[in-house]
């Protein structure tokens, strides 16, 4: 009986941790955001609240708050809040399957950093990753205006064809490991000494495109193409709602499609890595917290990069954002699954 | 001015026995009757070669009994001459839109501001004016400050009682506004919807920089059909124009086209110091000063372009980058001149004030360092394959559509034809400076892309030429004309006194977005009888509705922002 | 005469390896560690240049007027000069000059001892285009434009200078910058945060 | 106990949006509630401890599926859509043997292959490889020719698909990629 409560708590306590990571994370990644946007146009960023900005996300709290919520006369208000449900719920719930660091002592009780080790994690992770298709299709419908409506058809459209891209894109890692729980997928490189990047280049280039699409970054950022439609699906909504949208998806979807990167082809929480030849730790001092930070930081610069890419290129348009899916990204996963299946038996010998 | 000769047009004058040619150092004009005007426009344009339509408007003389002369201005551009053919008509005229499509938006512009009738014309709409609007503006009877009908106090009295007597006494009364049925009737009669959806882009949309209102015949992403309605920004300038002395009516140029206001100047200063012949009267130094300020301003306005193309193209660093040099540029022209936008510096007969301390060495220290920046932007974007995905062959315009549609400026060179003011009828000091014309092939909006970036290169080689010979002038040379007797030709620097004698000309400027024209027709005195003004963006926009058939919306923007329009100067 | 304007198309190397995008990248990593060079308006705020076009101002009898023509003027228009304040001959010149002269208010009064002085003199600033004419009309060099430009005002009279408004900016701009040189602009602190990487130096100003 | 608990309460939802499914009058209400039910059912797949074909179920049922039903909805104009009378009497009688013969047959299958199906012997093999692996393991060698014929009916009906969906040709004047 006291297993099972014990159990019950070490979740509870996993759950209120994640959560808590992820929303306050969340919210200041938007000032991150404007830092480094800032920085790369040669001008400071918000300087004003707190020190170089820092108290900057809670004002944007408090303003988004305070913003009076307008809804559409003929929209359909019950979808409309449902769509925002639709698309935080599964967001999040993408970190369940996360793992933060290898397995711990603490009070006599072996913890495992992750919250559910299901063994199939990955899959689970595509579950959730495409259930934010409703929320745009909802969203865009309940708000009853031909912008927000063409504006989530087109969204809608590319989520779906780079859920496929992005699928298709695991599978070289998941033939190398030879499980799909994302716990044993970095255990077995660390087992291996080897990233699954060095020898999966083609996949990792085509997941990170597909994670720039299935966020909405630069070169796909068909979404809020103000040029032509305002700010595509989420032109209806006002104030915290319309606050909520850019979060979900930009800063908690960015947030873990990186780590799932991150554990698929860079090793979750271990050093660098020279391939063959083992790992090496210039983070030893920290001692058993050091593979906490190295996943953080991977994340970290991981996401610096999609920003840096956010910041610098221009855009794609519609249709060929489509096609590149359909015609360019499938058939390289296509590729790099004939080639692993003929080098993964060398590594599993 | 490379005016065509009488001796050209003798083999047509026997073939239509009514044309007589006027030949004026100002201007060749060729008088015909109404009703063979449509045979010799014919005859024009395709065996004389008289290809390019640059302008078509109307001037009134309500004493007269064929009340109004219609004149229409074409260009030869192999042989770089321009004739103007005129004709009487009381209101009716046959439409030349078969001839050149340009002539069909001239045309609802007639019709808007004098009332004329065209027929054979697709669809006579008001160009700038709401539909249901009764009166023609430009007519002489109708009153400059129009029939105040409205009543229409001012919101500070209604809502708060302020009493707004004295100085600020705002009458009540007010001319007609327009009201949401007569939009709703405007964009009906605007365009017949055919496809699924006709989606509204405009009047006040981000991505038209502008109040442009265009109206899109949607079938899903494709755009069947497309029709622009213009007049948000209408002032009414041409009727300014009118009761302005000629001095004064320097301020409103630099309202048109509010991006490149000193090359405006230019143009209208040039255009009535030919009217009064006094060209070699102006100073060389005031010439290389107006040369210098306006290539200035022509970088100013693309480096504004540029900002704004790759911003709606998702570059969003590119617009910060270009502002940073664009904040420059006017940190200098606001130090020559004293003002950033509306700079009203040049004046008939010179500039208004000396360069001050310290301006050529700043200019020196621009033009150092902004080819660098220019090189670091290209590599950010020209051969990048997303811009190029996004610019290659889209919104191809071929030499003929340049013809068919009158488009200049950087829109017609990135097609092949270099037609470029600056070389081909040379004003103030082009004519001692050597640069380059930069001519696209295809003629897609790539193209005019890269047209327009090295167009900054080559107003850099200008300025440079302009500081080395004005380093070399002695500090006091004289910065505006003496007339040689000033009874007789009075030139002040400020706005009264300026008497022009009779005649009547069309003079033009390279603007960075195309020509800008002006048609000057006095009749001696003080102001000017009338002035039609050439738009450069308003022809070249119209060639975007056929650019956009069949076309996805999201190359709206890209093609949009390779014409580069400004509504100022298109809806004057 | 006519250049070709031409880019190479991207071989198929760059488009495997993505050079197209590092080159790209790189640019904008590098303007990230360089110095921002925007000014912080409401804390950090720009002089303008002496030249700037700004709110109009009258300056004051102080010794310093363009001799000849200001005792002419004076004598032709029989003006009483007072130290101190407006130089204003009421010659209506800049009335005559301004493409909309209705923002003009003009009125002269007659003293006890005959001459006349300027004594109503308001400016419409919300019709006004900034144009400068005016400026260069006036014979006696009253009429002058300042380099005050935040000139935004909650009501519509709050937009009119009136006499004793322009004769305050008159004496502020008399004592504070009469004497400048005539300079492109001041070289200080914020002009060199945008400027500083044309490595600009101002040559010395030869009093 | 808790599995119980957790038992009952799933069934509860994926009864009750089932019942839902039928008699809600909006049609997006009835997608929304068929995704309940499909949520639901995939939730009793992991109290089950079948964690892959619970996966699964989300993500093809649960995600794939429906999420077209919800496209063809916002897209389509359905409320302008005309309505004859609110019941088909007339196929409503047909259709009604129809429906019992196939209820019958359900209930044969379930009890035939309850009978015939493997008596736990994989429960030792579920506790030391994981389900994944077991299913794979089967699914490759004993049904290895169903898998095959089913992927082969799969890619004509894909191919069937692509036909029908292709649109005219493009009308673009310059057939940019």
């Amino acid at each position: 009986m006291d297993s099972v409560l014990a159990w019950l708590i070490i979740t509870v306590i996993k759950i209120l941790v994640i959560l808590g990571i992820v929303l306050g994370i969340g919210a200041y990644l938007t000032l991150v955001e404007r830092k480094v946007a800032a920085h790369i146009q040669r001008r400071p960023g918000p300087m004003v609240v707190g020190w170089h900005g820092l108290l900057q996300p809670l004002a944007d709290g408090l303003k988004l708050l305070t913003k009076e919520d307008l809804f559409p006369r003929y929209g359909n208000r019950f979808l409309y809040n449902l769509a925002l449900v639709l698309a935080l719920v599964p967001a999040t719930l993408v970190f369940a399957v996360v793992p933060f660091g290898p397995e711990f002592e603490t009070f006599g009780i072996k913890v495992k950093p992750i919250l559910t080790d299901v063994n199939v994690g990955l899959l689970l992770v595509f579950a959730f990753g495409s259930m934010a298709v409703f929320a745009i299709a909802l969203a865009g419908w309940a708000s009853n205006s031909k912008y927000a409506l063409i504006g989530s058809m087109r969204k809608a459209g590319i989520v779906v064809s780079y859920e496929v891209v992005i699928t298709f894109a695991v599978m070289g890692p998941i033939i190398l490991a030879g499980t799909l729980s994302t716990y044993e997928i970095v255990q077995k490189q660390i087992e291996q000494k080897l990233w699954y990047i060095w020898l999966q280049p083609i996949a990792f280039v085509v997941y990170m495109f597909a994670v720039l699409a299935e966020m909405g970054r630069v070169p796909f950022d068909i979404q809020e193409a103000e040029a032509e439609l305002v700010t595509g699906f989420t032109v209806e909504y006002g104030g915290m709602k319309f606050g909520l949208f850019p979060l979900v998806e930009w800063y908690v979807e960015g947030l873990s499609l990186s780590a799932i990167a991150v554990v698929l082809f860079l090793g979750g929480w271990s050093p660098i890595n020279i391939p063959f030849l083992g790992f090496i730790d210039p983070l030893f001092f920290l001692g058993p917290l050091s593979p906490f930070v190295w996943f953080a930081l991977k994340v970290t610069l991981l996401f610096l990069f999609i920003l840096w890419l956010h910041w610098t290129l221009p855009r794609y348009r519609i249709d060929q954002i489509t096609s590149t899916a359909w015609k360019v990204m499938l058939p390289l996963t296509f590729v790099n699954l004939v080639l692993t299946a003929v080098i993964a038996p060398l590594i599993w010998r | 001015m490379p005016w065509a000769k009488a001796e050209e047009f003798v083999e047509l004058k026997n073939r239509f026995e009514g044309l007589e040619v006027e030949e004026k150092p100002t201007l060749t004009a060729l008088h015909v009757d109404k009703g063979r005007l449509i045979e010799l426009l014919k005859a024009l344009k395709e065996e004389f070669g008289y290809k390019l339509f640059i302008d078509h408007s109307v001037i009134d003389f309500p004493d007269k009994d064929p009340r109004f002369q219609a004149f229409y201005i074409l260009y030869n551009v192999d042989e770089r001459k321009r004739v103007v053919v005129k004709t009487w008509t009381r209101g009716e005229l046959p439409s030349i839109e078969k001839l050149w499509f340009a002539g069909k938006w001239a045309e609802r512009e007639c019709y808007d501001m004098f009332g004329i009738r065209y027929e054979g014309h697709e669809n006579l709409v008001r160009a700038f004016m709401w539909e249901t609007y009764q009166y023609y503006p430009l007519r002489k009877d109708f009153p400059l400050e129009g029939y105040a009908t409205e009543y229409l106090p001012s919101l500070n009295e209604v809502l708060w009682g302020d009493n707004l007597q004295g100085l600020m006494n705002y009458d009540r009364m007010h001319t007609p506004v327009p009201t949401l049925e007569d939009l709703e009737i405007t964009e009906k009669r605007r365009l017949q919807k055919k496809a699924q959806i006709v989606l509204n882009w405009g009047p006040l949309h981000p991505g038209t920089h502008g109040t442009m209102w265009f109206l899109f015949d949607l079938e899903g992403e494709r755009v069947v059909q497309c029709d622009v309605i213009l007049g948000q920004l209408h002032r009414g300038v041409e009727k300014l124009a009118e009761n302005e002395m000629y001095n004064q009516f320097l301020v409103y140029t630099d309202r048109m086209d509010y991006l490149s206001a000193l090359c405006s100047n230019q143009a209208w200063v040039v255009a009535i110091e030919r009217l009064l012949d006094i060209t070699d009267l102006v100073p060389e130094k005031a010439k290389y000063i107006r040369t210098m300020l306006s290539e200035l301003q022509r970088i100013n306005s693309h480096l504004l372009w540029l900002g704004t193309y790759a911003l709606d193209l998702g570059a969003l660093t590119i617009f910060l980058y270009a502002f940073k040099e664009r904040e420059k540029l006017m940190d200098i022209i606001e130090g020559i001149t004293g003002a950033r936008l509306t700079i009203s510096f040049p004046r008939i007969g010179g500039v208004r004030m000396d360069l001050p301390e310290g301006a050529l060495e700043v200019i020196k220290a621009f033009i150092k360092r902004f080819p660098k920046e220019l090189k670091e932007w290209e590599t950010i974007l020209s051969r990048n394959r997303i811009w190029l995905r996004r610019n290659v062959d889209v919104g191809i315009i071929t030499k003929e559509d340049v013809y068919y549609y009158g488009l200049t400026g950087p829109v017609a060179r990135g097609s092949g034809v270099p037609y470029d003011i600056r070389k081909f009828e040379p004003y103030d000091a082009y004519e001692w400076v050597e640069f380059d014309i930069p001519v696209g092939e295809k003629g897609d909006v790539y193209d005019r892309y890269l047209v327009r970036l090295e167009e900054m290169r080559q107003s850099i080689r200008i300025i440079e030429q302009c500081v080395k010979a004005l380093e070399k002038m002695p500090k006091d040379a004289p910065f505006f004309a003496e007339s040689p007797d000033p009874k007789k030709l009075k030139l002040p620097l400020d706005g009264i006194g300026l008497k022009v004698p009779e005649g009547e000309i069309y003079s033009s400027g390279e603007n960075p977005r195309g020509e800008l024209g002006f048609y000057v027709y006095s009749t001696g005195g003080v102001k000017p009888y009338r002035v039609k003004i050439r738009p450069g963006s308003m022809y070249n926009l119209c060639v975007y509705p056929k650019l956009m058939k069949d076309r996805v919306i999201a190359d709206a923007v890209a093609i949009l922002a390779s014409l580069d329009p400004v509504v100022g100067e298109i809806d004057r | 005469m006519v250049k070709k304007v031409f880019e190479k198309p991207l071989s198929w190397l760059e488009r495997i390896l993505f050079l197209d995008f590092i080159r790209g990248l790189s640019i904008t990593i590098r303007h990230a560690f360089r110095r921002t060079i925007t000014t912080h308006y409401p804390y950090e705020k720009l002089t303008p240049p002496k030249r700037f076009r700004g709110f109009f101002g009258h300056k004051v009898v102080n010794g310093k007027e363009p001799q000849p023509a200001f005792d002419e003027w004076v004598e032709r228009f029989k003006i009483k000069v007072e130290p101190g304040r407006s130089r204003c001959v009421v010659c209506m010149l800049c009335k005559r000059a301004c493409p909309v002269p209705q923002l003009f208010e003009i009125e002269g009064e007659k003293l006890p001892d005959g001459r006349r002085r300027v004594s109503v003199f308001n400016m419409n600033m919300m019709l006004c285009t900034f144009c400068g004419f005016c400026v260069d009309a006036c014979p006696v060099d009253c009429l002058f434009q300042s380099d005050i430009h935040e000139t935004a005002s909650y009501t519509r009279k709050d937009a009119v200078l009136n006499l004793e408004l322009l004769e305050r900016i008159g004496r502020d701009w008399q004592a504070r910058r009469e004497d400048e040189p005539d300079r492109i602009w001041i070289d200080d602190a914020q002009r060199q945060k945008l400027w500083y990487e044309n490595d600009l130096k101002l040559p010395e100003v030869r009093r | 106990m808790i599995q119980w608990l957790v038992f009952f309460l799933f069934s509860g939802i994926a009864v009750l949006s089932a019942l839902g499914v039928v008699f809600l009058p909006n049609p997006i209400y009835v997608i929304l509630a068929l995704l309940s039910v499909l949520v639901s059912v995939a939730g009793l797949f992991f109290i089950a401890g079948a964690e892959l074909v619970g996966a699964i179920q989300l993500l093809i049922y649960a995600v794939a599926v429906t999420v077209f039903y919800v496209f063809v909805l916002t897209a389509v104009p359905w409320e302008k859509a005309i309505k004859k009378d609110p019941f088909y009497r007339v196929e409503g009688l047909i259709s009604f043997p129809l429906v019992l013969a196939l209820y019958v047959e359900m209930v044969l299958v379930f009890l035939i292959g309850v009978s015939v199906s493997p008596k736990g012997q994989f429960r030792e093999l579920i506790t030391k490889f994981g389900n994944t692996e077991v299913v794979g393991a089967i699914l490759f060698s004993k049904y290895f020719l169903a898998f095959e014929l089913v992927s082969l009916v799969l890619l004509i009906g894909m191919i069937g698909a692509v036909i029908i969906g292709r649109k005219e040709a493009q009308t673009y004047e310059d057939h940019s990629s």
